[in-house]
């Protein structure tokens, strides 16, 4: 069972969980990230590619799924502007066994940073925005994957 | 019959060219990206501005993502932009 | 922040997420354990050493805390008669990165699987009992760690 | 003074000897939990069959997991089960 959602409104986290979790599989993994504060931002627009994105989203899912045996997976992202503390985006997964269950939500993750076409900009407490450049270090990790 | 694309754009792509999407006529000699690409910047100041660095820049034809070197085929969307900075 | 409870009663994984969350880092991590059905079980007993078990599960996040930097770990893990389908157990950790949140709560329950004093129980449809066996798996992805 | 420890069983060690826990005098020879055990198996035909393979158990003592050759020291708490099984 395969559910992605991309949607300006919010997410209940635990709910998300409790239907994965009535597959039946045991093994629930979530990640939830959110708008982190700190400095000198006030919010992140999150601006995406609407024809693109579900089919991105769905191509990452469809992965997973076949790299591991699992009952559920769903992903959520969220657009538009989110304040500092907001959730941002929700990457779930339900197997029989542990390690298949969070290795899948590690790897979700790690390829929407890098193929789910989504960009951030920062918008400032003083109301300057920024882009967000791509790091390197989400280049890496999904590389690391070898798909 | 000449080709039509529809060329989407966006994050600071979409913001320095100063529109989200536009469609373009192919000109016979245009096979791949690079080279639609190469005949945009040819024809504008702008293009020439916007896309001087191509290695900041990122291709989905038909929504998947593609090099430089793709083929346009018979593709309806071209889409350009930056690194996606999602999740 | 750590927060361990070895309780009876269920818990609210989202509840826990939220708190986490809370504290800003922005990654959360979170992996559940539920009773997984299946041919001839009914439920398990869940039974663990009082003296120890808080100090045992504290030790584990103090370890993870000193492997990656996190603004939280909480670890929640239930006793008593569990019906299949029930909540056993989570691992949350917060952090500034998706990696480190991820990794840790790995790391937490592969050594939770291992030196952590609960023994389980099945209880199967026809009655009879049955105590689980260490699984070789479970020891060799705690030793990978190489703590 | 005799060194009195109190040992606790839990799991199928604890339902096979049919107690959860006693407390034990340890003999003046005994210095490790090998030879406690071993002392103990000397005594009772119940424990030499619930100790017979000392491999499927585990120890902690004062609440810290320990092996075969810890010392017993001036613990009060000796623990024996079988391997863990949570999460």
């Amino acid at each position: 069972m395969i559910k992605i959602l991309v949607m300006e409104g919010d997410f209940d986290a635990g709910e998300e969980i409790k239907a994965l979790a009535a597959l039946g599989g045991g093994a629930v993994a979530n990640f939830v990230g959110q708008v982190r504060g700190g400095g000198k931002l006030a919010a992140l627009e999150l601006e995406h590619y609407p024809a693109m994105t579900e089919k991105a989203l769905r191509k990452i899912a469809d992965k997973a799924a076949e790299k591991w045996t699992l009952h559920g997976i769903t992903i959520i992202h969220r657009v538009g502007q989110l304040q500092v503390g907001e959730q941002i985006v929700l990457a779930a997964t339900c197997s029989d066994h542990r390690q298949a269950a969070i290795e899948a939500c590690s790897y979700i993750m790690d390829q929407l940073k890098t193929v789910a076409p989504f960009w951030k900009k920062e918008i400032r407490l003083d109301g300057s925005e920024n882009w967000v450049e791509e790091r390197q270090s989400d280049v890496d990790a999904a590389t690391s994957w070898n798909d | 019959m000449p080709h039509q694309l529809d060329i989407v754009y966006f994050s600071w792509v979409k913001e320095r060219l100063g529109r989200a999407q536009e469609t373009v006529v192919c000109p016979e000699t245009v096979h791949t990206i690079g080279e639609l690409i190469g005949s945009l910047k040819a024809s504008d100041a702008l293009y020439q501005d916007v896309f001087s660095d191509l290695k900041k820049l990122r291709f989905a034809l038909d929504q998947d993502f593609v090099g430089l070197d793709a083929p346009l085929g018979n593709a309806k969307e071209l889409a350009i932009f930056p690194p996606v900075t999602g999740g």
